[in-house]
């Protein structure tokens, strides 16, 4: 089943694909290829190493594949044994095998505290930010893929344009029509309604949610749960004004908005954030029904 | 106003009648089930018995509109799955045309029936 | 070529602030970052931005806490600016819809912070850095500013001319990470760097894996001063495993250290008669140290932070995510225990220098954000002072860079004020391997092979052309040593000896082991062959920038010789405000860093600030 | 631009193994829906015999629910019926924005109580089938 939208191969970075041609990169290639073998002994030896060595190892099998790389080209799981200690995450234990073992083990990460959203994946069969996840929680070995439901770049990355555009879809900023006058006066909002939208507000474009929903999965238009959640985090702002929650309902309502929807909860099972985004995508729903029936 | 009417999507609309008609149908299909398997054995069915049922009013009116519901309420569904499932374009719009014939032809045959059964609308 | 007015590089709070700032005042902006926007490591700041908003505030006393905080090394002009602009944008930034936290009459919230004379904090939860870094970037997506996303600046395109202060400064060269290829962005008006912090120096540190002074060392080899660098803020209250900041809020709320003994150490040993828990941060961590250096400590290794007394309710109300965090990373829940905590890097004050628009001494080239110096922070920055300078400083260099008139600054940049030269004894010689071989991409060695008669798109270009040479020498050097060795050990030598405690021995160690390090460096290559997204390549790039950037905060630390701020020197206990009122810049000079100073500016709009013994 | 790579099963159905109780409630009602139109119409295709002759009717009738695989598929088809009412109704309650914390727990007890009125169907169903 194809999820993403076809159009991906024209880019800018066509001029790449000219790139394994050139001379340096086919002497690179040619080398590589030489070297694979020796390599591939080589971390084998380490690995055994490693595993023999008295201390407590996990066992990782993770997914790799480049475009580009003799022998990547086809998909495949590699092994990886790596020394445990306590507290130890999923991003530590691929951060260790990729230092230590195969340096062109690639993943997107880059805070290592959950706040960034770069390293969501696939992780015993559930879509996990990995900063976040103790090894310790995890039954071995422990299987690491990309996002499914998204193209592979390489490795454990996959491409989050799509993601990104629906994100965009939703006209995901402020809007006001009455700011108040003075210059150093901030808008008023009560208590209880930055509480109502706080929850919303959390969201850090892990993709999870995105991932590990069927209907996204199938119709690639629908909105997405994390999307819809951001249409919701102003929706519900008090300071936006009547008139603006209009216009955002009708963004929700079009054929892919709200209705896709099917409750499935998983969305809300991964998010990293606790966001509960079927409740919020439900009371949007309500929302739009309420708000057409009162003219009825 | 009638702006904002029009504003509501037809999927929304759907979306609500799918619900309205899910509500009316547990207690129809309950009673319809209730009535045909377990008072009444479906073995023991026989045209007389229907029609008697069908002659009255409220019987017939309850099943015509359980007809119908039961109709928009399935093909609807059926039509939903398959746009979840990313049909767009001219397919989706062939995929709508022969559900809408087949939702046609389901209501004009049961109607027909009914009619046969009754003999006629029982008023 | 890409082409457009201003080119921002980074898109962190202080790069997205800048791009909307050049927008706003008409000019074609794109933004370069490595990271997608919303990955910035702003995201991670919890306790939040402080301005003078409120009746009985005012931005003098801001001005004043800042430089009492900075233990005088900030500059008046700077910290005046700070202190003036910073409620119009915090004010703006509500405008803009962020999620702040709210009081009963809907204003927004406020509280207090360590070293501030009034609760000027303002905040959302405890997750201020995301709320904010959210905010602008819908700003960025309502107007439509370009971002190449995932694209990572190698090097900027910088004239050839002797000085560096008649240099100019005409784009970048980017990397792009999905495919390879490596373009030019030729900027007409303006280059700004946004590239954020050098944690990455550090093993133990708050900071995001990618926070490793890029811009900070692509100015400094292009001969931009660097300025104040031995001033290394070490955050008292991180997460023992993993660095994660726990945020002073905690302190702010009534939170408590204790050491092994129970005892509320702060008052009990004397760190801080008045203000305890909540003294700058500098003093708590060296008491936290001393505690676990004389036994009090806990598992030898850390103390105890409680905030069991506030109550689940203000707790859940005020700091709800640190109980996330602390559970998520340390496995301890803060409703429950005490959390364990340690100091560790947090911060960099120095930075490229800048004055008070931003500006360096490079025309067209600006610096906002924590990877610039215009000297808010001096030799130790107060909590929440981040942020407001992000947006301060990124739209004040943002208009400017875009031709609006924000006034004549008072700084002087480069050797163009008053200053002298400096000098330190080192054990061995700092600066590049070979400083006459190195080709340095956009120094000043390249009059000899390029002349200086190139024009604009001809400097990026030639940017372009060299920096495509040093990625294919890296990647045709598939055996060459990983570079994730070498940065572990600059790494534990800098957490060894350039630490909260800094004394000559270790100091002069750590510039052995980078020497060292710089040596294995020469040997480095690249294994992954791939085009797509390699990030050994671009990690392997990376890492030569922590390089540089250990070394020029080792030979600050090793220079100052006193006490100030968070430079602690054990052979010199005291702050020498007759000698060392002066900042330390660094020259890289074409490979051989060159030392010197200048005075700093006590002399404010608002009154002169006489240094005052900083106690707490 | 990578060349995209089509992971297949992995893709699809390699994870219902990790399937939670909201996506399985999803599956089963999307089945149970397929079923229940099908029979819809199969349904009123039978009873339409009625319009040629009341007995071509009645023989339709009782031939078919003398075979005792139709019998049985009675039971499945109220298996069906019911836990697509007793899931809808679940449904129902989710867009209502009630007890959406209970949904798992709501299904489950879906599927229980679906089981035990299956099992307690099949006396009546099959009353008659043998003699
Ligand atoms: C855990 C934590 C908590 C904090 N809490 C507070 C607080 O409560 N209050 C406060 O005032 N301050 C706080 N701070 C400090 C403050 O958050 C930071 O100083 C500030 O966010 C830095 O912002 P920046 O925009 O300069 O850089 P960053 O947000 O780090 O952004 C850097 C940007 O540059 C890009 N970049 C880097 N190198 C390159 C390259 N070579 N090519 C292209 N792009 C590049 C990155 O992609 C990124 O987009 C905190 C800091 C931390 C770490
Ligand atoms: C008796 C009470 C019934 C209830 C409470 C009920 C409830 C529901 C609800 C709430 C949905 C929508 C699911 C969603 O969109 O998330 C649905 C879908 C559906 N229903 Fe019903 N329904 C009932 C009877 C029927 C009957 C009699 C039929 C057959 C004619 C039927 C066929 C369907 C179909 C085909 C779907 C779509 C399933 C899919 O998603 O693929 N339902 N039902
Ligand atoms: S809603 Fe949750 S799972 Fe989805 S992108 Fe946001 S944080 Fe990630
Ligand atoms: S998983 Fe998908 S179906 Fe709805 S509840 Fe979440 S968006
Ligand atoms: S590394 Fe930032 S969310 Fe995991």
């Amino acid at each position: 089943m194809s999820t993403q939208l076809p159009d991906q191969t024209e880019d800018e970075s066509s001029a790449g694909e000219a790139e394994p041609t050139s001379a340096a990169q086919e002497r690179r290639m040619a080398k590589k290829r030489e070297r694979a073998a020796e390599r591939d002994e080589q971390r084998q030896a380490e690995e055994a190493e490693a595993a023999l060595a008295d201390e407590e190892t996990y066992h990782l099998k993770v997914f790799r594949y480049d475009p580009e790389i003799e022998g990547k080209k086809e998909p495949r799981f590699d092994d990886f044994h790596v020394p445990y200690h306590k507290g130890m995450t999923v991003l530590d234990a691929l951060m260790y095998a990729r230092d230590t073992y195969d340096s062109s083990l690639t993943f997107r990460h880059s805070c290592r505290q959950a706040v960034c959203g770069s390293d969501a994946m696939f992780v015993n069969g559930s879509q996990r930010l990995c900063c976040k996840t103790q090894l310790s929680d995890l039954d071995e070995p422990v299987r690491i893929e990309p996002l499914p439901h998204a193209e592979v770049v390489k490795d454990l990355v996959v491409d989050m344009e799509h993601f990104y555009d629906q994100m965009e879809a939703v006209e995901p900023y402020f809007q006001t029509n009455d700011l108040p006058d003075g210059e150093l006066e901030e808008q008023r909002q009560s208590r209880e309604n930055r509480e109502k939208v706080k929850m919303s507000t959390r969201c850090i474009w892990c993709g999870a949610c995105m991932s590990s929903c069927n209907i996204a999965a199938g119709d690639n238009e629908y909105l997405g749960p994390a999307a819809i959640n951001k249409a919701y985090r102003f929706t519900m702002d008090e300071r936006e004004g009547e008139d603006m929650k209009q216009q955002r309902l009708e963004i929700l309502e079009q054929e892919h908005g709200v209705w896709r929807c099917q409750t499935q909860f998983s969305c809300t099972d991964v998010c990293p954030k606790d966001i509960p985004l079927t409740e919020h995508i439900q009371e949007l729903k309500r929302e739009a029904v309420k708000n057409n029936l009162k003219f009825w | 106003m009638a702006e904002r009417y029009s504003s509501f999507e037809a999927g929304g609309r759907r979306w609500l009648w799918q619900r309205i008609t899910a509500a009316f149908l547990v207690v129809v299909l309950a009673f319809h089930f209730f009535l045909l398997h377990f008072v009444n054995h479906a073995d023991e069915v026989t045209f007389a018995m229907s029609q008697a049922r069908m002659e009255e009013l409220t019987y017939f009116s309850l099943m015509i509109l359980f007809l119908l519901t039961a109709t928009f309420h399935g093909v609807n569904g059926v039509y939903n799955a398959l746009i979840n499932q990313g049909l767009t374009g001219t397919r989706k719009t062939a995929v709508k045309l022969v559900l809408v014939v087949a939702s046609a032809v389901v209501i004009v045959q049961g109607v027909r029936t009914a009619l046969a059964w009754a003999g006629g609308v029982p008023l | 070529m890409h082409e457009h007015d201003v080119i921002v590089v980074g898109a962190g709070g202080a790069g997205l602030r800048a791009a909307i700032a050049a927008q706003e005042e008409g000019a074609d902006v794109a933004i370069v970052s490595k990271l997608h926007p919303v990955r910035s490591h702003t995201g991670a700041a919890e306790g939040g931005i402080n301005a003078a908003l409120r009746e009985g505030d005012s931005w003098q006393d801001h001005a004043y806490d800042t430089m009492k905080g900075s233990d005088y090394l900030g500059d008046a002009p700077a910290i005046e600016t700070l202190a003036q602009d910073s409620p119009e944008e915090v004010i703006q930034l509500e405008h803009w819809g962020m999620a702040f936290s709210r009081e009963d009459d809907g204003r927004v919230s406020q509280r207090p912070f360590g070293g501030l004379s009034f609760p000027r904090t303002t905040y959302a939860g405890a997750e201020t850095g995301h709320q904010l870094l959210h905010t602008m970037y819908e700003q960025l997506v309502k107007r439509g500013i370009q971002v190449y996303d995932e694209w990572y600046v190698l090097d900027l395109a910088v004239s050839d001319e002797e000085t560096p202060e008649e240099r100019s400064c005409h784009g970048v060269v980017g990397y792009d990470v999905q495919s390879g290829n490596i373009e030019g962005f030729h900027a007409r008006d303006g280059v700004i760097l946004a590239t954020g912090g050098p944690g990455q120096v550090y093993d133990h540190t708050t900071n995001a894996v990618a926070n490793t002074g890029d811009g900070v060392a692509m100015a400094y080899r292009a001969g931009v001063p660097i300025e104040d660098m031995e001033f290394i803020q070490f955050h008292p209250t991180t997460l023992p495993s993993t660095g994660v900041l726990i945020t002073e809020g905690v302190r702010g709320e009534g939170g408590i250290l204790y050491n092994s003994e129970g005892e509320r150490f702060m008052f009990e040993y004397g760190y801080a008669n008045n203000d305890g828990e909540l003294a700058s941060r500098d003093v708590v961590s060296r008491a936290e140290l001393t505690e676990v250096n004389e036994g009090r400590g806990i598992e030898d290794e850390y103390v105890h932070l409680d905030m069991r007394h506030l109550g689940e309710e203000r707790i859940v109300d005020r700091l709800e995510n640190i109980i996330h965090l602390s559970e998520d990373f340390e496995g301890v829940d803060p409703l429950e225990e005490p959390m364990p905590v340690k100091p560790g890097q947090h911060y960099a004050m120095g930075g490229v220098e800048t004055d008070e628009n931003g500006e360096t001494c490079i025309s067209g080239l600006y610096a906002a954000g924590e990877c610039a110096c215009a000297s808010v922070h001096g030799s130790n920055r107060l909590g929440g002072n981040a942020l407001p300078e992000l947006i301060v400083f990124g739209a004040r260099a943002g208009h400017h860079a875009a031709g609006r008139d924000i006034g004549e600054a008072q700084i002087p940049t480069g050797k163009r004020g008053e200053w002298e030269a400096g000098d330190v004894e080192t054990p061995v010689a700092p600066g590049a391997v070979e400083p006459s071989v190195e080709a340095d991409p956009s120094g000043g060695d390249a009059v000899a092979d390029g002349g200086p008669d190139l024009d604009p798109a001809g400097l990026v270009e030639r940017a372009t052309e060299r920096a495509t040479e040093r990625v294919e020498a890296l990647l045709d050097n598939e055996d060459g040593r990983n570079h994730a060795e070498i940065r572990a050990e600059v790494q534990e030598s800098m957490t060894e000896n350039v630490n909260v405690f800094r004394e000559t021995e270790g100091l002069e160690q750590a510039l052995r082991d980078i020497r060292e390090a710089r040596e294995a460096y020469e040997e480095v290559g690249v294994a992954d062959q791939s085009r797509t997204f390699n990030t050994d390549l671009q990690q392997t790039i990376e890492t030569r920038n922590v390089i540089d950037l250990a070394e020029a905060i080792t030979l600050g630390a090793l220079a100052r010789e006193e006490f100030r701020g968070a430079h602690w020197r054990k052979e010199h206990q005291e702050r020498d405000d007759e000698n060392w009122l002066k900042h330390t810049l660094l020259s890289w000079n074409d490979g051989s860093p060159e030392l010197w100073y200048k005075p700093v500016l006590l002399e404010g709009e608002n009154k002169r600030y006489e240094p005052k013994i900083r106690s707490y | 631009m990578s060349q995209s790579y089509n992971r297949g099963l992995i893709e699809d159905f390699g994870r219902w193994r990790e399937f939670s109780a909201g996506m399985w409630a999803w599956v089963f009602h999307k089945f149970t829906g397929w079923v229940l139109v099908g029979y819809l119409f199969t349904h009123i295709a039978v009873l339409s015999t009625a319009l040629q002759s009341p007995d071509a009717y009645t023989t339709t009738i009782q031939s078919l629910e003398s075979l005792l695989i139709v019998r049985i598929l009675e039971v499945g088809l109220l298996s069906v019926a019911v836990f697509h009412i007793l899931n809808g109704l679940r449904l129902l309650f989710v867009d209502l924005g009630v007890g959406l914390e209970a949904q798992d727990k709501s299904f489950y007890a879906s599927l229980l109580l679906t089981g035990a009125i299956a099992v307690a169907s099949v006396p009546t169903f099959l009353a008659g089938v043998f003699g």
